[in-house]
């Protein structure tokens, strides 16, 4: 019997668990002939601000042991540009769209939101408030309860669309940072966001960053982001998690569904594996088959604690 | 547009060229067509350390019998190019294939092409001049390197460059083989001495590619530059490759590139 | 020229700048076959308490990619039997010996330092405030500055030695941690111990420690550790640091140097090569002669910033 | 005890021995002295994927000309033994050996020993019976798998028993060859009818263990057995491998074992 792979993130429901993560995977076509986004879950498009963002001077990114650092700051086209351009072929090709929502002020959160609301073919917003990468916006909301519950109220009176919230790994408080966003009227989660992380050039005695620091991701992250995943899961059992960080095969796939996660984004592992998603999914199908699992669901959350 | 596809590969051959460089041959099963300049993404390891693949132009393309043969020149700088350099012949791998844009190879002009390689810069230009003697343009080729040692395939680039009807140029700049000095200053004093090119194609260094962006700027000369910058994915989707535009902006490499007319370029390039 | 590989952290003086990591070289002589503890900068003992610990359940360790997850448990022999049967041949072989100190209450952690505080031959002694595999002490000292200030005080007053703390990698404010130990009297700090992390076996649906989470270390972490040794080092450019987080080379060791850290230490390393600290020493030296570094305390600090 | 040292090993051959296992022979240049039951901490990639090394026991080591030869048998059930699979010979690696206590082969009881092995359990129990057959001792030879396919140098088994005056019994769970069932089930056969042996010395996978450390302390039999616990550092210094004793006290099975006496061990291995 082959599983069956459907799932939902609360109100929103996916054909299979697996979704590319934010700025990995373009605006959702730029890899469609590698890895077609209309057999995935679903696809979240690059972090989009009200205007076309130039993004950091280069060297943007680094490679590290199992990872990568990037400091890429949010260059995206701009919420109008993927409206118009874009976002009309992802509804053709019948495509779950969620759009990963960027601002420097709550009032550039809204702006993003209330241009898609303009348009049909939008299954969710997730909202970045966990770039590492940008001076202004992103962690500062992050970071900060009231802030973070605030920011979500307000993006919340814009749209009756599914509304996500994308947690810092870098967070002081993650479970008090997850419950803000719930307050703030947030109906999923999705962690974690890369970490805060450093490159150093002994020779040049300089960062290998131009920024500096950046944000670490890929499978050196994944025991980390697991442990996060279960963290939140255990204090808030009936929140919708759609879990990230390292992703790089089926099985990985299944550990998040495991610690409590309802979907997983694949990010990172698409720069090694421009199909990974595709790949994943098949790998996530056989394991369950191998296992037993008749749906998917039966995994969510369905770890055992030893002790 | 030719289609990218990651191509299931194995190991043809593997022999040094220079004590630090070596040729990688790739057989395909499946058809492989690419155009100079353009690049492979190549994997290698199986585990997640080195993580990202590496980077490599094309230094030819041919069809066999079992299938295609991709053929690259490799320096050994870092720990990926280390696992590289111990494939055997067999050896599987994985090939993201063809990449970017590649030279311009047009004719509008009906002048000789200068085409200038500097060390492991070679293959592409030495892919280029192989089409272009194949099609009957005329060319003259640079080729500089720090020291003698790291001048090769010097016999293949004179039999293209002579059925192109040009000059092969070889520098060093210890002097060991060639003038001595960069190919930059080689091409200076050949164009001072009032020869003429439709158009400069090249690859090398850094340093070498602003030098040529000087020149050429200076000269009002046309000029293709293949860049390359640290890169993730190789397919436009991560931004990490970014390079600085005349009007600003901050182009994927990988996609828009890696070759680059200079003018397009950003000051850094060009002074 | 040999360049000198002196160091000194706050008052105690090292031969060279390399030490290995509490938990890691057992008690300073378990490799001294293969690692000669005398030609190290110094040695740092596993975590010591008044008592003997068992320790926790196996499993107790596993590995993640370019780094592995333990959960050990503090176990050890305790102080009594450390003075008796290790630091009198430690002393002999003129090994620097800093303690690591554990407890689960500041009467246990100034218990360990009272009994050391008989001995000779002990240079300083660093509190283990950030152990993520324990029920009682450890993470809960390290996570709350008011309690890391008053812990570090009270083992303060039981010495005049040199007094470091090893500062969590979990704990809400870094920042705020390193300033209340620095409050709390503390020469140095140790920076960053293991991140809470967790693997999870997906066929038995469990997690693979018995302890459910515990800490990952490794090359996976180094670029989390050099940005938090940076991170302490720009906001107190004055403390003496000593950073530790997938250190494998010497080149490794030279970027903690750079971003703030007068000494390093090699952990999980050993169990990949268990003579890493001395060929780490051997890579050092030959990167500071290439790069015509005449002492490596030019290279302490000596990051500079791009932007 | 005998020095622990990292050498530097050249694979010297590897074949296969079973549809998932292989055989590695590692050249040493220095002198490797180790004794039945011992194992070895060995290299498995050039990377930080996997990053720490993996355990296996020793089948046996013997001086050649060029150095000292150590044999191992190494089943592929993950990414590190993939990686060793794929090694070629003269591909370079690092090996910590001895490492651990051993069997105790000591003769003051003169009975015969009996040796039992499971699967890819037989490396160290191998070694014991040519060491001890080469010392003129006497013991029964029980080796189980679970199919046909998965009992590997029978021959050399036969060889070594034969010199020991024993029996050589084969066992597979499906009955493909030899007794049909669990090799325990073989040995307690043997004890019913009366048999006699001085020490049990055994290797192979848990279950099986747990099974012949019930069956020892029924019967009051002295047996040794040869744990496997994940290991990081193989050296006693990371504490990732204890084992419970009966005492209650967790001890690192790379230092007191792999090798322990059932009677010392704990609850886990004897119901
Ligand atoms: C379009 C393009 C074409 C190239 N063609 C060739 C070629 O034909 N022959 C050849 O030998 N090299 C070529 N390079 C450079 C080659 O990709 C790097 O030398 C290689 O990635 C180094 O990997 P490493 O692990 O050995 O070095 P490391 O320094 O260990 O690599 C660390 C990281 O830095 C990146 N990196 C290091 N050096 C470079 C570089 N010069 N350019 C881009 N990324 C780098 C690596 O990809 C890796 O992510 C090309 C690069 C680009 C972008
Ligand atoms: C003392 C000792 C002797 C051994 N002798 C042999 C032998 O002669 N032949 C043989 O084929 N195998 C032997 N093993 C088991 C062998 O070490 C593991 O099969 C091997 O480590 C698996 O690595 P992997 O990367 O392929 O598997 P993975 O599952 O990918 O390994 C992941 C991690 O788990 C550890 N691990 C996985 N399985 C085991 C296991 N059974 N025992 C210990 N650690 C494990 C690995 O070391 C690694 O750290 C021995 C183990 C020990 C402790
Ligand atoms: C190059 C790059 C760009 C990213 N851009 C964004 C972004 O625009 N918005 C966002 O929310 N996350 C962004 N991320 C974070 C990823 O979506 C993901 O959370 C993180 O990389 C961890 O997952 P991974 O280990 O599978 O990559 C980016 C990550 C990378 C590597
Ligand atoms: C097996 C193991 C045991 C450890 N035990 C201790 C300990 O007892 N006390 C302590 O302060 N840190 C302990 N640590 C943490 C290390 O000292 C070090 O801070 C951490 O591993 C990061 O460094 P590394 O990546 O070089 O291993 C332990 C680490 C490991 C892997
Ligand atoms: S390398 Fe990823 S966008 Fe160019
Ligand atoms: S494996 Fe490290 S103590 Fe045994």
């Amino acid at each position: 019997m082959t599983p069956d792979l459907r799932t939902r993130v609360g109100a929103v429901s996916l054909a299979n668990p697996i979704l590319t993560a934010s700025g990995t995977f373009g605006y959702g076509l730029d890899l469609e002939d590698l890895c077609p986004p209309e057999r995935l879950g679903g696809i979240v498009t690059k972090g989009l601000s009200p205007l076309p963002r130039r993004g950091n001077a280069p060297p943007r990114i680094v490679e590290t042991a199992a990872g990568m650092i990037n400091a890429i700051g949010l260059q995206n086209i701009g919420v109008e540009a993927f409206c118009r351009d874009v976002l009309p072929e992802l509804r053709r090709r019948g495509v779950t769209v969620v759009v990963n929502v960027f601002g420097e002020s709550p009032a550039a959160y809204r702006e993003v939101i209330a241009r898609c609301e303009r348009e049909a073919g939008v299954a969710a917003y997730e909202l970045n408030v966990s770039c590492p990468n940008v001076s202004a916006g992103g962690m500062e909301f992050g970071h900060d309860p009231v802030l973070l519950a605030s920011l979500t109220a307000a993006c919340r009176s814009e749209t009756s669309r599914a509304l996500w919230v994308k947690l810092s790994p870098n967070a002081p408080d993650l479970v008090g940072t997850a419950r803000a966003a719930v307050d703030g009227g947030a109906d999923a989660l999705t962690l974690i966001n890369t970490l805060r992380a450093m490159a150093i050039d002994a020779v040049a005695r300089r960062p290998v960053l131009q920024r500096g620091c950046g944000g670490l991701s890929g499978p050196a992250i994944k025991p980390i982001a697991l442990r996060m995943v279960w963290e939140v899961h255990r204090a808030l059992p009936t929140l919708p998690l759609v879990g990230i960080g390292g992703i790089e095969t089926g099985r990985d796939a299944a550990e998040f569904l495991l610690a409590g996660a309802s979907a997983v984004q694949v990010g990172t592992a698409v720069f090694r594996d421009p199909s990974a998603p595709i790949r994943i999914l098949g790998e996530l199908e056989r394991f369950c088959a191998q296992q037993n699992v008749a749906a998917v669901g039966e995994l969510i959350g369905g770890l055992q604690w030893p002790c | 547009m030719i289609a990218r596809r990651d191509l299931a590969a194995r190991v043809l051959s593997a022999d040094d060229l220079t004590p630090t460089a070596f040729r990688l041959e790739l057989l395909c099963r499946e058809a492989v067509e690419a155009v100079p300049g353009q690049f492979g993404m190549l994997r290698c390891s199986e585990g997640y350390d080195p993580l990202l693949r590496r980077a490599f132009s094309l230094a030819g393309v041919r069809p066999t019998g079992e299938g295609w043969v991709v053929e690259m020149h490799i320096k050994e700088v870092g720990k990926g190019t280390a696992l590289l350099r111990r494939l055997v012949p067999g050896a599987p791998t994985s090939l993201l294939v063809p990449l970017g844009n590649g030279f311009d190879l047009g004719d509008e002009h009906d002048l000789p092409f200068a085409l200038v390689a500097g060390g492991i810069g070679l293959p592409p230009v030495l892919f280029a001049a192989e089409v272009l003697a194949a099609r009957g343009r005329r060319f003259d080729f640079f080729f500089g390197a720090a020291s003698a040692c790291e001048l090769y395939e010097v016999e293949r680039l004179a039999a293209a460059t002579a059925a192109a009807g040009g000059e092969l140029v070889l520098c060093t700049d210890d002097g060991t083989r060639g003038e001595a000095g960069f190919v930059t200053a080689a091409l200076d004093r050949r164009l001072a001495a009032g020869r003429v090119y439709g158009r400069v194609l090249a690859c090398g260094p850094d340093p070498m590619l602003r030098a040529l962006g000087r020149l050429v700027t200076a000269r009002g000369l046309a000029a293709e530059l293949s860049l390359e910058e640290p890169m993730a994915c190789g397919v436009g989707v991560c931004l990490g490759c970014v390079v600085e535009l005349e009007d600003g902006r901050l182009v994927p490499s990988c996609k828009e590139g890696p070759v680059f007319s200079a003018a397009r370029l950003g000051a850094r390039w060009r002074s």
